[in-house]
Order: structure tokens, then C-alpha cells, then sequence
């Protein structure tokens, strides 16, 4: 397997929008990531060949592009099986992305299993797609959420998972294998070994993981799993829920519609096999077939060299970052715990002054609460600065986000 | 234009199925239907000495559907259950000559398959039934999900 | 305003895929419009120009592609404001299509409002999609579905709706505007004056209205409205919900996550403004974005000049085939009363089967249910072939289909 | 290169911005957030004899929304509540120099106008409750709505 880096060029050559220019006229430097990734050309054109020659809606017609489709369609399903080493492809659900798969698990399998006096836990460091739906879960049931702490150095306090294990009240475990604010690698073999010997199953929100590691989720051994597809150089809009068979097929419907039924009568319905039961209405087909172009993409580059990259790159910058006048920087240091995310404030300026700053020089940062407003409150910030990186980034982009950072120091005066 | 598909032989099999009916007390009886056309197939069987001595069909199908579902019903009429439970779906097509169906119509290939997939499925549920337990039989309910 | 049949040589050649040739090297026909569409160049590239030059996340950073991204992204929804009258923007909510639209409205705001012993009335003639989601709510609640029958026109019996009226149980009536089988175009006004003078709330599937006829939903007065972008040149896993302010506003969120809060803590939240509240997590951007450029192409048109089109078209086809060998037709024989959707069955010749004789010719025609098995069981069919039309289809087009449903007779000697 | 947006004005402004605290017994207190950047304003109003005597505000915000909130909250000390009502986003932009930010930077502005979200949502409230049920306040719930 070649290295990211020996490669970059032509990988770089792969993203159209590196050419572009923004503000006065600056090249673009891409350190939005962990938010959303760029796409190759090579994703851009399989949706396009897509509706140039085989648009047609699939599952339903007899005739030769709709065939097409349907097979471009089902083979992506396998292509994620692939990728994650899941041996049944009927527990890939496409949806539109870590939001909607895991409100789906909320809803299709938390209602039916969810009651009163039951606990959820969570984390501190979740986004809010993995806090929200729970909330409203509890709320409904009149069960209780409950959270892991963090520690100082950004890492999960498991003793507090073995706590709220010991109630025995507790139904389902949630957490994020990767932090899209700190970068923190959950201990995610610890907890749900943990979860297993309790009985207790187990949700992994891996949309900042599956993006840049190499994740098996035969060996993990969680319950449900969800990811979104425009994390990792796929088109925004799709997205899996991945969920063990023998819990899917205990799970009652989530929308209904064309597809996910096998007979409607006026009064009665039986439901498709799996996955389709869970695939109502017309799919978004162009982006699965997109999406499938991706992972083929990450597939040839390895997920191992892009995680060597990633933790290259992120060395590099926590090394040059910590230099500047005035800056705090968030999440563990040791570069094998966390992925390539960054996040950082200035003592007294405020997140979006900084991100306004740097754009300026055509660089792309995210600055604020990152959907995790629970672990701003946490960290007691009402928001950050977060730089992430990607397979197209380099230590020169580093390089100009350091520069431009300095000019922060400057302007306010630091 | 060649219509490969359309033989003589396919619509003729289509309008004149063999075994079409219902039988009194089945031993067996399973419905299966395709929810993207509608086919849908009610097989019935009995068993006497662990041979299938009797098999019906009903319900609604197109040519292709009905054709293979004949044929199907005609190739296991009298044989034992080992023989039903180890057919390939080859077998069927190639009665028909309708082996590239497999490769080349990822859809149609659901018609033909769809009275195979209630034989399967319904040998499962009648062997589970009497041999509650015994492994032996988890490759039936894998072969009917995996048909197509 | 120019005619459509003017001008198709110039719209043929927006299609990329009018060019494909399928099986023995036949050109592709393409009439399963009613199913989905195909995208004009300027929607693809819409979406290529998009990934191209400014993919970003929304709503979420200062940085200057995500700032074009959220307005390219917002402008659209004052796009869908114009072209269907709609006068608060804030009333769009972008979803994956109709069926989302619809499930979003019976688990938002059925599960709050639809108790016991209520009825929820709906028609015959409905899409799966507008079934099966209120088969679900009316079983959770103990409430009832009641159904519109049709008369042998293929229109339906408003007489029912007084009857289920006058019970003062009948919480929501939901109706397709433009059966996706039939063609039949219901009589909206009258449906919806109805129920306003009952106080009972309803909802339009508009997934095959508003692609082919000139809708106004200030007009039309419903309360809920959904339809699907890739039914109308758009691309796929994108379609609007609209639902008026005042009812909007006592809905409970829907899904749960990122963009739909305003506040989050660990044990309450708070939500967002409409609509995003109702938008949870990262949106299809590019999709939302080609759905833009569908509008355009069809506000260019205008859709009167679609609708006369669809009408001609539909005329032509009609006398033809009603002249072929043991055909039946389904659906209102007025042309002014029905779309551009033609359903019909050969006696003793499964739609399968034609579909398929027809295919090999490169022509695309469905057969199957439609997602309408409700309506199969009341034709007395297991399933019908349907042609259905659209603004690049030609006289020549229908010429071809006629001449292979001559074959189907032939071969099977009817 | 220039940075026109962090001007040695709005940076000051925002270091010693004026009227921050709170008030004891406020007759309007009106809360606002941005869900992007997590900033988040209270504003406070004491109203004697239809004029704002006294105006206050805490919470979290960038230069941009401390420095607007500082100017905003000077130009309505002591004037009466129709000056308030009437009060344009314009007005509060130019005094710093920052009117294109209405157009190049759609979520920026959001930074900028957060304080007089909650200036007229706040009105809002208080005059509903003092005139419940006059027509002439709706103005002011769709000037919050349509502000950015
Ligand atoms: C009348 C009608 N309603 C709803 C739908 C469902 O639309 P979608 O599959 O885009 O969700 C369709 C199309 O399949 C339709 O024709
Ligand atoms: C950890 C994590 N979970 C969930 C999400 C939500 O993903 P999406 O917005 O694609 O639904 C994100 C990204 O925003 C994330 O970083």
C-alpha cells in the first residue's frame, strides 16, 4: 500500500475545487472536514453518468435501465458490506445520513423497547444527532438519559458507564467512536464488552470514524451503527444504519410507503423482507450509486495510509499550534487516541471572530458549537475554533493556517 | 427482432399449467408473492413417507412466473423431500431455457424463482415443525433468501 | 408563451439519456415518467457545479463556500415559494420526497393530534405512501381509516366524504391530487371546502400534480402538501412538505439532531426556527440545489405549456391504443380531467410480460402494482401496464409503443 | 490584505462595550441565541411612560454581536418605544461601518443583528401583553422573523 503522502499530488488533482479561488483571490485550503469532505471527480461523475445514461427508478420495472439501476443500486449495498466486513447485506439500511439513521433507531426500535423508568446512556462529547432523539425518546417514555463523563484530557470516564450498568435499568448504551470536536477515539472494544455482559445494547455513531480509520464492524460487536456518506467523499444526502439482524428483525417499521411492503390491503399490510422493509419510498438512487464511487475511492488509497496521514498531519499541527501566543487546544495529545480534528480557542477572542479571519486568507474553519453543545458547556466555551483534516490536505495548509493564525495574536493584540 | 424469452414452449407451459388447483388438507401450504409486480403464489403440498405425493398451486403470476411454477410443481410431484429440499434454481430455468435470466434480468429472474422460493420456504416450516431444533435445516430458509 | 411540441427538438436535446440506446441497440423511449423523469443537462450540472466549486456545510460556518452553499441552498426554497404561490418560506421543508413528506406530517403531527375513535379518511386510489403510513398512526392510536371508493370512471364518489363527514369523528383528509394509475385529477376544491366547513384538516400528495400541472397551494387552502423532486426533472432523495404556519407551529419536531435546535443541554432542548426545525442534520445540499435548476427549467417552459403538451400527447395516445386487439383502459377517458398517465391491460396477458416484449424494443413502460394495491384489489387486477408521459415525449414516441403493444397480441395470439 | 470587518472601532467597541449587566426588576427581558455559533444575548428594559429609561444586556457573542449589541443598546437608551419599534437594522450597521455584511455575508449578519432579534421580540412581548389583541404589533414579530 503506497503512502498518502508520496501520492498526494495526484490525489489533489482527483478535487476540482482545490483549483478554486476565494475572497481575493486565494487559493481554497479546506480544513472544514470533520463538517463535510470534498469529492473526487470520480464520485462527481458516476452521479452523472448516472442520470446521463441509467436514471430510472429501481426495485420496480422490468425494463433495461431500470435493471441498471437496480443492480448499480444493490451493489453499492455490498460495496459497504465490503468496506465494513458485515457478512449480511439485507442489515444495510440507506438513509440520508447518521441523523436520520439513528432518529430511525429511536423511533422504530426505542418506542417499542423504551419504558418508563428505563435509563439511556450517552456521552458528554456526543453531537446532538446522538442526544436529541434520545431526549425525546425519555421524554415520551418517561425513561431517563444518562451521560458518560469526560476527563480533563478529553477521554470518556468508563467507571461511569459500570455505575449506571450496575441499576440494571439500562436498555441501550450510545456513543460517538470518534469526537467531532476533540478527536477522541472512544474505547469503543471496552464499552461495549462492558454492554454485552450486561445485556444491553449497544448504538456506535461512527460519522466521524468511518471517514478515517479502518473500522470492522463484525468485530465490534455493537447493535447499531450509522454513518453518513458526505463524510467520506460521498454525496451529501446518503447515508447507512447498519443494525444487527437479529435486532432488526424485531424492529417495527419507520415510515411507510412504496418498497418497504410486501401486500397492501385496505385495512392490513405485510412488510418486505429486510433491508427494503426499512427503505420506504423512492431512494435517493443517484447518491447511493455516488457514494458506492467513494468507497471504492478510500478502498484503493487504504484505510491505513489515510489514517497515517491523518495522525502525520495532526502531529505536525498540535506541534506548531501550541507555539502561537494566546491559543488553547482542546482533546487528548497523543496522536494514536484522537483523529485529525482540531479544535482550539483564543483566550478573548470569540470563535467566529477567528474563523472570519482566516477566511480571509482562503482558508475554511469551522468556528462554534460543532452540534455539541453539551460539551461546549463542559468545556465551558460557548463555542470553538476546529481544523480537521482530509487525504487532500498538506503540511503546507497547515502552514497557512499557522500564518494566519498569528495574524489573530496580531490583530486583537494578544 | 429475436424474443428469446417468449418461446413457444414458455406461453404454452403459461396457458396450460400442470398441477394449477387446491388441495383439501395440505400437509404443506405456502404463500409467497413478489411485491414488485404482484405475482403471488400459494403452493400446497402433502407428504406420505417422506415423499411429496401431491402438489398444488394457486394464485396470480405472469408467463414466466406461471410457466416456471409448473414446471417446478411437475419436477417434484412424487419425488422425496431430500430431492425437493436439494433443487437448484438451474434446474428449473434450464427446462425452460431460461438460464440467462440469472445474469441478465436481475428482476425477471424474481418471477421464475418465486414458486421455488414458497417450496423452499414451506419445506422449512413443515421440517422445522416436525424436527424442531435439528440444524440440518438452516441452509432451506438461507437458499430462499438468497434465490435472488 | 412558446408551445412545447415548438420547441422539443431543442428540450429533447437537454436529455443526455434521449440518446442512450438499450438492448439490440434500440433507442431508449422513454415512458415511465410517472415513475421518475429525466434530468436535463442544466439540473446535472447544477449539481456537478456545485461539488465542483462551493460543496460545503450549511447553515454552520462563516467561511465563504459554506456562506454561497447556505445561499444557493436557501435561494431554492424561495424557488419552490414562487412556483407553487406560496407566501411564507418558512413553510418549505426540505425531505427526501413524498413519502418522507408524508410520515414526517403522520408522526409529527398525527401522533399528537389523532386519539382514539378518530377517523382519518383516504381514497382508493392512493399511493402506498399515502396508505400505509396512516394504516401505522390509526392502529398505534385505535383510530380508524376510512377509504373514498371510485366510480367506474375512475373518479372518486365525494358523496363518501360527506358520509364519513357527518360523523364528526374525520380528523385529516388525504387525497392524491393526480392519481399515479389512473390520471384521474381529483376534484381538490371541492374535497378541501368540504372539510374546511367540517374543521377537518387535509393533506395533498402532489407527487404527480405538481410536475405536470400549475399548482397554487395558496389557493388550493390544504393544510399539508407533498410532493417529489425527481418526479419532476429533479434529482433523487429530495422533495418539499409544506405545511401551513399555523399548524407547523404546534407540531413537535420530528427527527432529532444537528441544525433543528437552538439550544441544547444535557436534559432539555430547545428548537429552531421553522423550518429547521423540522430539518435535522445535514440536508442533501447538491440535491436541494439541482432541484433548483428543475424549477427553473420548468417555470421557463411554464406550466400550462407542459399541461397542453401532456394533454395532446395523451389524446393521441388514447385513440391509438384503444384501437389495439384486447386491450383495456383504465381511468377517465376526458383528457381534461386526467394526466398524462395511461394504465391498461391485454386480457390474458400479464403486464409483466408486455413490459417486457415492450422493453426489447428500448422501450420503458411499467408494469407492476404502482405502489396501488389498494386499487389493484378494486380493478380486480393483480397488476396493469403504464405508460406516462412527458415534456420530451413525442408523437413518434407513442407511434413506437403502439406498434409493440401490435406485437403482444401477435406472439400471444390474442 | 485588509480586514475591513475588524476595524480598530468594532474591536474596542467590543472590548469596553457599553451597557453590559443586568437589571433588577426589568419590565422586558427577552433572551435570543444563534444555533450556529452558540452566541446568545439577553437584553433587559426598564419602560417608564412609553420611554426605555434604562437598557441592559448580557451573554456570550463574537466582536461582531458584542460590538452591535454595544451600539444598539446606546442608541435606545432613553428614547421612547415607537423609536424603538421603528428602529432599522440599517442604522445600527452604518455605525459601524458595516452595511455590506447584509449582503456578502448572509450568516455574519446574523452575528450582527442577534441583539435587535431580541430588541423587537422583546417589544413584542410587552406590548401584547399591555395591548393584547392590537393589530399594530404584528409588524414586529414579522420584522424578528425577516430580520436575516
Ligand atoms: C401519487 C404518488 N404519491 C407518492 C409517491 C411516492 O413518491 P416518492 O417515492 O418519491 O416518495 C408517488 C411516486 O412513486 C406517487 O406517484
Ligand atoms: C459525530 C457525529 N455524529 C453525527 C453527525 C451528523 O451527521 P449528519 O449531519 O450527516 O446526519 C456528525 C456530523 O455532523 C458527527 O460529526
Amino acid at each position: 500500500m503506497q503512502s498518502i503522502e508520496s501520492s498526494i499530488e495526484n490525489i489533489r488533482k482527483d478535487f476540482p475545487i482545490l483549483k478554486r479561488k476565494v475572497r481575493d483571490n486565494k487559493l481554497l485550503v479546506y480544513l472544514d472536514n470533520a463538517s463535510t469532505t470534498q469529492k473526487p471527480k470520480q464520485v462527481i461523475d458516476a452521479i452523472t453518468n448516472y442520470y446521463n445514461n441509467y436514471n430510472a427508478n429501481i426495485h420496480r420495472s422490468v425494463y433495461s435501465i431500470a435493471e441498471e439501476a437496480t443492480e448499480a443500486y444493490e451493489r453499492v449495498r455490498d460495496k459497504v458490506a465490503k468496506f465494513l466486513n458485515i457478512s449480511k447485506r439485507e442489515e444495510i439500511i440507506f438513509v440520508r445520513g447518521t441523523t436520520e439513521g439513528i432518529n430511525l433507531v429511536a423511533y422504530a426500535w426505542g418506542r417499542k423497547y423504551i419504558k418508563e423508568g428505563d435509563i439511556i446512556v450517552t456521552t458528554e462529547y456526543e453531537h446532538h444527532s446522538n442526544i436529541v432523539p434520545w431526549q425525546l425518546l425519555v421524554k415520551e417514555k418517561g425513561a431517563k438519559l444518562e451521560y458518560i463523563e469526560i476527563n480533563d484530557n478529553g477521554e470518556l470516564i468508563l467507571d461511569q458507564l459500570d455505575k449506571y450498568l450496575a441499576t440494571g435499568k439500562v436498555k441501550l448504551v450510545v456513543f460517538s467512536l470518534m469526537s467531532n470536536v476533540l478527536g477522541t477515539i472512544s474505547d469503543a472494544e471496552k464499552i461495549i464488552s462492558k454492554c454485552h455482559e450486561a445485556g444491553v445494547k449497544t448504538l456506535v455513531d461512527a460519522a466521524q470514524a468511518v471517514p478515517h480509520m479502518s473500522v470492522d464492524v463484525t468485530k465490534l460487536g455493537c447493535d447499531f451503527f450509522a454513518f453518513s456518506a458526505h463524510k467520506m467523499l460521498g454525496p451529501t444526502g446518503i447515508g447507512v444504519l447498519w443494525v444487527r439482524k437479529s435486532v432488526l428483525e424485531t424492529m417495527d417499521p419507520f415510515h411507510g410507503g412504496g418498497d418497504m411492503i410486501r401486500e397492501v390491503h385496505k385495512y392490513e399490510t405485510t412488510w418486505n423482507d429486510l433491508p427494503y422493509k426499512f427503505e420506504a419510498g423512492t431512494p435517493n438512487i443517484a447518491d447511493v450509486i455516488g457514494f458506492g464511487s467513494a468507497i471504492d475511492y478510500l478502498s484503493q488509497l487504504g484505510m491505513e495510509a489515510v489514517r497515517k496521514h491523518e495522525m502525520e498531519l495532526t502531529q505536525y499541527a498540535l506541534d506548531k499550534m501550541s507555539q502561537i501566543k494566546g491559543i488553547v487546544i482542546y482533546g487528548p495529545k497523543d496522536v494514536s487516541k484522537r483523529g485529525g480534528v482540531i479544535s482550539f480557542n483564543f483566550h478573548d477572542v470569540h470563535p467566529h471572530d477567528v474563523a472570519t479571519i482566516v477566511d480571509r486568507e482562503g482558508i475554511a474553519i469551522r468556528s462554534g458549537h460543532h452540534c455539541a453543545q453539551v460539551l461546549m458547556e463542559k468545556l465551558n466555551v460557548a463555542a470553538t475554533n476546529r481544523a480537521s483534516f482530509y487525504i487532500y490536505n498538506t503540511k503546507q495548509d497547515v502552514d497557512k493556517l499557522i500564518q494566519s493564525l498569528g495574524k489573530v495574536s496580531e490583530l486583537f493584540k494578544l | 427482432m429475436s424474443d428469446p424469452i417468449y418461446t413457444e414452449i414458455i406461453i404454452d407451459e403459461a396457458r396450460n399449467p400442470q398441477n394449477e388447483g387446491t388441495l383439501e388438507n395440505p400437509d404443506i401450504s405456502q404463500h409467497d408473492s413478489n411485491p414488485m409486480c404482484g405475482d403471488s403464489i400459494t403452493l400446497q403440498m402433502n407428504v406420505t413417507d417422506d415423499s411429496i405425493n401431491d402438489i398444488k398451486w394457486s394464485g396470480e403470476g405472469c408467463t414466466i412466473c406461471k410457466a416456471c411454477t409448473s414446471v417446478l410443481t411437475q419436477l417434484i410431484k412424487g419425488k422425496n423431500i431430500d430431492f425437493a429440499k436439494n433443487l437448484k434454481k438451474e434446474e428449473i430455468l434450464s427446462e425452460l431455457g431460461l438460464e440467462y435470466l440469472a445474469k441478465q434480468s436481475p428482476i425477471r429472474i424474481k418471477c421464475a424463482l418465486l414458486s421455488m422460493k414458497a417450496l423452499k420456504l414451506g419445506l422449512y416450516s413443515y421440517l422445522a415443525k416436525k424436527l424442531a431444533g435439528s440444524l440440518s435445516l438452516d441452509n432451506l430458509k438461507d437458499d430462499a433468501a438468497n434465490l435472488y
